[in-house]
């Protein structure tokens, strides 16, 4: 734990999904600065805590976001206030072109920062017109990552942005969420160790829709023991399982 | 024709029910009272007729009781029942009265629901005395059945009066339903008989545009164009038919139905030819005056269907005063033949037909508006429906 | 990787994919199968063998197409090409319904029940759609009834006994797969697809569900093909593990050489070169 | 010949009037998946109101008829808009309960009409020219109809650009595919849907005045008698698709139209034929599942 | 069969209402602002009559609504169909009045066959719109009369001739009643029938989870078949005794707003529960009479016209009560009533009959 005070805290959140109970009881911080890495196997609730602190789903808890209580707001609310979202399945609109999906994401009353986006991504600039729908699955990545980069963020909520992406885009999704770490802090879900490696100074991890364990991120993945135990893997071999 | 009362368009379904009583005011010292019942639109799509027709009752009452409400020592009570234009809510009244011993009904406006009150009447032999309905089935259908106002058959004869010489070209112009069919049935009957050559342009019921149909009636090229037609899609059709020219062709000749009406004919109404039930303007006789007078003093206007209701009041006296079983009531009113706000009118005997004058007009602009204006009286006789056999 | 000894139990294996150890027709085979979707290629040229009573694993990557694969098995979506046999019969142009009718049963990912009806009521149609009639009108489902009576074992078997009146819908997660699996029990299917059984199970629960499934195989001798992403639980249950990369069939061999394949080492476990 | 221009064009008329009516309710099931009952009644509330401004400030000139279209438009987006806030809205997601409740109000709504403006028909008129004719190849066409077709091919662009080119339109697109996921970007996509509706309800209300025109008349049912037609309508074309509403509002109305001249009025037969082989054959309409 | 308390309680309760029900002719009790008389007159026997047939519609709609879970829009195809069936084959045709209605029965399921083969193959929405737009087509012909078959928008009035003469004119109206209680009592226990056999359970579970069905070897779409011609063919039996005790067809009985009216019903009763099914078409019944009359009661007359408007209108009154019990007591009268008796508790045990949980009355 860092001892800045957190930007985000969570404390004691539940939520609900299709009728039923998926996180049960999430306690975490989110350091002012870096990126956080939220971990756990295969359906233990992290994308479910991403979405209760974004109001998507049916919770109960305190989330407080810079001081301030978040949990009783509904999702745009909690967007507005600077809370920038990178869902678990891209979710871009494939109707919409890619400048359209750019556009969409702007939010009123803050600068929207093309620049550093065409800069980190460039190919969105030159696909533009393109319907996102037709983009190969990582442009389709590039397009969310996109839509949270163009805005002033207070905390990013990114969900496995490597998934189903090939090594090399692996790498470049790695990079990218190095600078978006510079410009906002991050709240990261990902399996692949060996970003997490790269990027998270403090990790929690969930089992079974609880938060059971807060700490250095260094620390947890060279502890061979909790990694076997939480994450049913070697830490120090950056697996995902 | 148009005035009349099939449509059943906008059936809304609710099956509402008996309506709150009210009792005639009474006078003398009665020794018994005659339950009657009405069952009548109060509310629903032909609610507009069903003022008409209950004002026109409560003149025809006081007029023959002369303001007393009771006959021959028997004080008449009425019952007033909402048939909001639907058959099952009036089926249901009518058991409900008739299970209370009624052995008067009367009323309705819509068709159907008199072919039904004509049944139960027959069933539970009760004396019923429909409304203005015009349905010709009516006629003759059972010894218990009465009607107060015109038929089908006679507002076509009235129409005939407009053709002149024999051999005449008549096209009936109709909406493709049981209205329109037994419209032109009746044209084929009365006018076919003699002597005009009759067809038709029959409009899908359901269609809504209708200048294709009014062409094919400038191809036909008639002597006279007889239109029948009910509900709401009627002042579209007048504006077909000016706008296809259907005017510059032949007369057209329709039936005139209450004052609210007289504006769905647009511009064209100066160019119709009408055949008329009744406008309060068209008799000229005192019980008419009488009658004008007294629904203008209820706070209601005297129209179409004011001298249905008011003659149903007179021949519901004569029952009362004349019978003391339904046996004696229906011999009392067959054959009957009584003065009412028309002139004459006489109860055929055979069919309980009633034998009445009709009327033909047009209509003038009054400003912005229309009135209708007499152009000629159609005695009965001269369109008495043909005997029906029923019976 | 660890645990792989876990395995040690499991029968001496092939070394290529295809060749049915035991004898006869295998229980599944699966020929050249390949599924596009508008141009995209989700699966291509997947062919293997399950032999009969034989229980096997199948790995990939999230988005390799384990699903799809087990989709078109069963007859929820059809295959653009190759053909799929059960027991021998080729049965790709078959429905859903004659597929579970010929022996093949399967789980869903996201658990699928009835949600609206009684634990009970769940197991019990199950086990009822095994005896037909399920058009029947003078027929009644009875408390004492065969299909009751088998519907109360198997819940009893699986940890259920005592929520039989419960709402599916409102049981926890880890009974929902419990529950799941008590109706493909009751079907008698002879094939059976797991797709990732464990998946949200909370880790107290998982030893228990691991021995339902070991049971399903050993004690009901079912044909078991199971997706899992839970590697300490597959390795110590199966015989064999296929491995799915990108839509093709990248191997497919006992879990021992599976693991030590450094291709697969690099596309599943992730090692990047 | 002159004949079949004549069903040609009236038919083309009263497919304008159905486009008007179905554009609305695609838009609102394409966005919402519900299905709007009570949108008959914000057709029957525009013309309603339409009239009523008109015949204050002259029927028959030039300036009644076109005020009588915007308030025509404005009444009925008012009332939809009002609508999605109260009753809708608040039953988020329940699709079923939804459709009810704009059942109940359809219900309600035309008792309430029939008790202001009473069962009869309101007899409706507008400038002369309207009821004049145009004389094409010989067919004399009834110049209403040509007036309904210019105003819905104006709606079908205004609605097109509106959807492609504003911000609204982005995300209303983006809300029929992931509605969540616009949320998540900081929109209130709550406003888009009233938004929706309103539209839809102007398109409705617009179509309202014209179809009394079309009709001669209004009454409490006109709506509701429409509506079945612009069900149909929107099912054939593609449930959300507007262009799929388009293409089958004229081929609903031709058919009606010819099918009612030549086989003897069999025309709203030959439009629920159409429906059930359009189902049978695709399931879902023309141009089923797509935004546009 | 095991019961367990409450299944007699409610058994013998039932028992004793019908019993009560059959009595009513014979007593003289008066309801007042309910029923329009004495129990003893054809009046308040007519409307209970009424209900009680407007019940069992219900009940068939609620086995297509709440147990398969298929919302139609087209249900009053098939009661309209017993209606004007029974008419027109008894006045086509000189048969006694058993073998018409067996005839008729013929006519319904051949038709309900046809209609649903074609309309389950789709679901959802696109499912209650092909409903609605044959129905639709249903009732335009009514309405058109063909072949001077079905009397057009006057009706068909019942021809008597072959009809037995206790159920003829107002003062048999209790032997008719007593048909309708028949009537009811017959349509409670057929749909309890399904809902008990096989093909109701399955069907249940088909509203739950259609793939799931399909995964266990079993056909959705034969068993949602079943269901709707079962409901059909309830809806086409009550509709012959409708005729019977209305004595006439018109073309209402076939019409949208019909179907709409038994959506309503069973809404306000509590979609799934067969008590309140009845319960919905009672109310609803009451309503719609008593609602007409308070409409035309004096002390709505000296309302101002801002309240006098909406309250002379009973669908206005209806269709309101309507949408606030779907958006406030989405359980409708029976789940309400649940709520307040608070009689589904969670039973850990599970010796009692097994019922499925959610479609229980
Ligand atoms: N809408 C839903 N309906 C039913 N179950 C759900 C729903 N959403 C999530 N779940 C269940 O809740 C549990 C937690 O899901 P969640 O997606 O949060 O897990 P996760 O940790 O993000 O998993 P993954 O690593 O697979 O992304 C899972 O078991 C999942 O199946
Ligand atoms: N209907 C569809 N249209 C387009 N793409 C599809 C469709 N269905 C599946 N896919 C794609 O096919 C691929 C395989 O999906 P599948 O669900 O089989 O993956 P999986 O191996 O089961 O993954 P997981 O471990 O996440 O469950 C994915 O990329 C998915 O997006
Ligand atoms: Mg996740
Ligand atoms: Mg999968």
């Amino acid at each position: 734990m860092t001892t800045a005070e957190p930007v985000l805290t969570v404390r004691g959140l539940s939520a609900r999904a299709g009728g039923q109970q998926v996180v049960e009881h999430v306690d975490l911080d989110v350091a002012a600065t870096g990126v956080t890495a939220l971990l756990g196997r295969n359906g233990v609730g992290k994308t479910s805590t991403i979405k209760a602190i974004m109001g998507l789903v049916e919770r109960t808890g305190e989330v407080t976001l810079a001081g301030k209580r978040i949990d009783g707001l509904e999702p745009h609310r909690v967007a507005r206030l600077g809370v920038g979202y990178v869902p678990e399945d891209r979710e871009v609109f494939s109707a919409l072109t890619v400048t359209e999906n750019l556009r969409i994401a702007e939010r009123p009353g803050v600068e929207h920062r093309y620049d550093l986006v065409y800069e980190v991504f460039p190919e969105l600039k030159e696909r533009g017109g393109q319907a996102a729908g037709t983009l190969s699955g990582g442009q389709q990545q590039m397009v969310a990552l996109g839509r949270v980069l163009i805005n002033d963020n207070a905390v990013l909520l990114i969900d496995e942005p490597t998934k189903g992406l090939s090594p090399r885009l692996v790498q470049e999704v790695g990079r990218v969420l190095a600078t978006a770490a510079e410009v906002a802090p991050v709240l990261l879900v990902e399996q692949n160790l060996k970003v997490v490696r790269d990027l998270a100074r403090d990790v929690v991890v969930l089992t079974g829709g609880r938060s059971v364990h807060h700490g250095d991120a260094r620390e947890f993945l060279e502890d061979d023991r909790l990694t076997q135990r939480f994450l049913g893997v070697h830490g120090g071999e950056g697996e995902s399982a | 024709p148009s005035e009349s009362d099939d449509s059943g368009e906008g059936d809304n379904g609710s099956a509402g029910g008996d309506a709150g009583s009210e009792t005639a005011a009474a006078g003398g010292e009665p020794t018994e009272t005659v339950k009657v019942g009405i069952i009548y639109s109060e509310t629903g799509p032909l609610a507009a007729y069903g003022a008409q027709y209950k004002a026109g009752l409560e003149a025809g009452i006081d007029y023959a009781t002369e303001g007393t409400g009771v006959i021959n020592g028997k004080e008449i009570e009425i019952t007033y029942r909402d048939d909001t234009g639907n058959q099952d809510t009036a089926i249901a009244a009518a058991k409900d009265l008739i299970g209370q011993e009624y052995q008067i009904l009367g009323g309705t406006i819509v068709s159907g629901i008199a072919m039904a009150m004509a049944e139960q009447a027959e069933q539970n032999e009760i004396l019923y005395i429909s409304g203005p309905a015009a349905v010709d089935g009516l006629t003759g259908i059972n010894d218990y059945t009465f009607r107060s106002g015109r038929q089908s058959l006679q507002d076509v004869a009235t129409a005939g009066s407009f053709l002149e010489g024999d051999s005449q070209k008549v096209v009936v112009f109709a909406q493709d339903n049981a209205f329109g069919q037994g419209n032109l049935a009746a044209v084929d009957a009365i006018l076919g008989a003699q002597g005009a050559e009759v067809s038709s342009v029959l409009v899908p019921e359901d269609a809504t545009e209708f200048t294709p149909f009014a062409t094919q009636l400038v191809d036909a090229d008639p002597d006279m164009i007889f239109v029948a037609w009910a509900g709401a899609s009627s002042a579209n059709m007048w504006q077909s038919l000016e706008q296809q020219q259907v005017f510059d062709v032949a007369p057209v000749v329709t039936g005139l139905g209450d004052s609210v009406t007289f504006d769905a004919y647009g511009p064209v109404a100066e160019h119709i030819s009408f055949l008329n039930h009744y406008f309060p303007g068209a008799p000229d006789n005192e019980i008419n005056d009488t009658m004008v007078a007294a629904i203008e003093e209820a706070g209601e206007t005297p129209d179409l269907f004011s001298p249905d209701g008011f003659v149903a009041g007179q021949m519901i006296v004569q029952a009362v005063a004349e019978g003391d079983d339904v046996d004696g009531m229906i011999a009392a009113l067959e054959g009957w033949t009584f003065d009412g706000p028309k002139g004459e009118y006489t109860i055929r005997e055979s069919d309980h037909a009633l034998i009445q004058d009709m009327y033909t007009a047009k209509l003038v602009a009054d400003g912005d508006s229309w009135v209708p204006e007499l152009i000629d009286v159609v005695p009965g006789a001269d369109v008495a429906p043909p005997e029906a056999t029923g019976k | 990787m660890t645990d792989v000894g876990g395995a040690a139990d499991s029968s001496p294996n092939p070394t290529t994919a295809g060749t049915d150890p035991g004898a006869g027709t295998p229980a599944l085979e699966v020929r050249g199968v390949g599924l596009q979707i508008g141009g995209a290629r989700i699966l291509q040229d997947i062919s293997f063998q399950v032999g009969s009573g034989r229980i096997v694993g199948v790995i990939g990557p999230n988005g390799a197409g384990k699903t799809t694969l087990f989709n078109l098995i069963s007859g929820v979506r059809p295959p653009t090409e190759g053909t799929i046999h059960l027991h021998g019969r080729d049965i790709t142009g078959s429905s859903v319904t004659q597929r579970a009718r010929a022996g093949l049963g399967r789980t869903f990912q996201t658990s699928s029940l009835f949600p609206g009806l009684s634990v009970l009521e769940n197991v019990r149609l199950a086990s009822q759609a095994e005896q037909g009639g399920a058009l029947s009108l003078v027929r009644f489902p009875r408390a004492g009834d065969d299909a009751t009576g088998r519907a109360r074992e198997l819940l009893q078997e699986v940890g259920l006994g005592r929520r039989l009146r419960h709402r599916a819908g409102d049981l926890p997660h880890g009974d929902k797969r419990k529950l799941e699996i008590a109706m493909l029990l009751a079907t008698d299917s002879s094939v059976v697809l797991l797709d990732e059984p464990m998946a949200g199970v909370a880790s107290g629960d998982v030893p228990a569900l691991t021995d339902i499934i070991a049971r399903l195989h050993r004690d009901h001798g079912r044909t078991v093909l199971m997706v899992e992403h839970h590697m300490e639980v597959l390795l110590g249950l199966v015989q064999e593990v296929a491995v799915l990369h990108f839509g093709t069939l990248l191997a497919m061999d006992t879990p021992e050489a599976v693991m030590a394949d450094p291709t697969v080492q690099s596309a599943y476990l992730g090692e990047t070169v | 010949m002159s004949t079949i221009v004549l069903l040609l064009i009236t038919g083309l008329g009263l497919g304008a009037i159905y486009f008007l009516v179905s554009s609305g309710l695609s838009l609102i099931y394409g966005l919402m998946g519900v299905l709007n009952f009570a949108h008959g009644v914000f057709l029957s509330f525009g013309a309603f109101l339409g009239w009523e401004v008109a015949s204050r400030v002259g029927a028959t000139s030039w300036g009644g008829f076109a005020l009588s279209l915007v308030v025509g438009a404005l009444a009925g987006a008012a009332f939809a808009a009002l609508t999605e806030r109260f009753l809708v809205q608040r039953l988020y997601n329940r699709h079923i309960e939804q459709v009810l409740v704009t059942v109940g109000l359809a219900l309600a709504v035309v008792a309430l009409f029939d008790g202001i403006w009473g069962t009869d028909p309101t007899f409706v008129r507008g400038p002369g020219w309207l009821d004049q004719t145009t004389t094409v190849l010989g067919a004399r066409v009834p110049n209403d109809r040509f007036v309904s077709i210019v105003v819905a091919v104006l709606v079908l662009l205004a609605i097109v650009l509106f959807l492609k080119r504003t911000r609204f339109g982005m995300i209303i697109r983006a809300g029929v595919e992931n509605r969540s996921m616009v949320t998540a970007l900081g929109i209130d996509v709550r406003s888009a849907f009233t938004l929706v509706f309103t539209i839809g309800g102007a398109a409705a209300g617009l179509g309202g005045v014209l179809a009394s025109h079309y009709f001669g008349y209004v009454s409490p049912v006109l709506g509701q008698t429409l509506l079945i037609f612009a069900f149909i309508v929107t099912v054939i074309g593609g449930l959300g698709s507007l262009t799929g509403a388009a293409i089958a509002s004229v081929l609903v109305a031709l058919l009606q139209q010819f099918a009612n001249y030549y086989l003897s009025g069999t025309g709203d037969f030959a439009v629920v034929v159409l429906l059930a082989v359009v189902l049978l054959t695709r399931p879902s309409g023309l141009m089923g599942r797509k935004a546009l | 069969m095991t019961f367990d308390r409450s299944t007699v309680i409610r058994t013998g309760g039932g028992i004793l209402l019908v019993v009560l029900m059959a009595c009513l002719p014979l007593l003289n009790i008066t309801i007042p602002g309910i029923l329009p008389g004495p129990t003893y007159q054809p009046g308040a026997l007519h409307m209970l009559a009424l209900a009680m047939l407007m019940s069992a519609v219900a009940l068939s709609y609620h086995l297509l609504l709440g147990v398969a879970g298929l919302l139609s829009f087209g249900h009053a195809l098939y009661f309209g169909a017993g209606v004007y069936g029974l008419g027109i084959v008894l006045r086509q045709w000189d048969i006694p009045l058993l073998p018409a209605m067996g005839l008729t029965m013929v006519i319904v399921i051949v038709l309900a066959h046809v209609f649903g083969a074609i309309s389950l193959r789709v679901t959802g929405i696109p499912f209650a719109m092909v409903t609605l737009a044959f129905a639709q087509a249903g009732s335009v012909l009514a309405r058109r009369d063909p072949g001077k078959l079905t009397g057009g928008e006057e009706g068909l009035s019942l021809n008597t001739a072959n009809v037995p003469d206790w159920l003829v004119g107002v003062s048999d109206t209790r032997n008719v009643y007593w048909l309708a209680l028949v009537a009811l009592v017959l349509t409670y226990l057929l749909v309890l029938w399904v809902q008990s056999c096989r093909a109701g359970h399955v069907a249940e579970a088909t509203r739950e989870n259609e793939l799931r069905v399909r995964v266990l070897g079993m056909q959705p779409y034969a068993v949602k078949l079943v269901i709707f011609v079962a409901a059909a063919t309830i809806a086409g039996g009550v509709g012959m005794i409708y005729l019977l005790l209305q004595s006439s067809a018109v073309p209402h009985a076939v019409s949208a707003d019909f179907t709409i009216s038994l959506l309503l019903m069973v809404v306000l009763g509590g979609v799934g529960s067969r008590w309140g099914a009845i319960a919905g078409a009672v109310v609803y019944v009451v309503l719609t009479q008593r609602l007409a009359v308070l409409a035309s009661s004096d002390w709505i007359r000296d309302l101002p016209a801002v309240l006098r408007i909406p309250l002379s209108e009973p669908m206005f009154i209806l269709g309101t009560l309507f949408v606030l019990v779907v958006m406030f007591v989405p359980g409708g009268i029976a789940g309400a009533a649940g709520k307040v008796t608070g009689r589904r508790h969670d039973s850990e045990e599970d010796d009692a009959p097994i019922t499925d949980v959610v479609a229980e009355p």
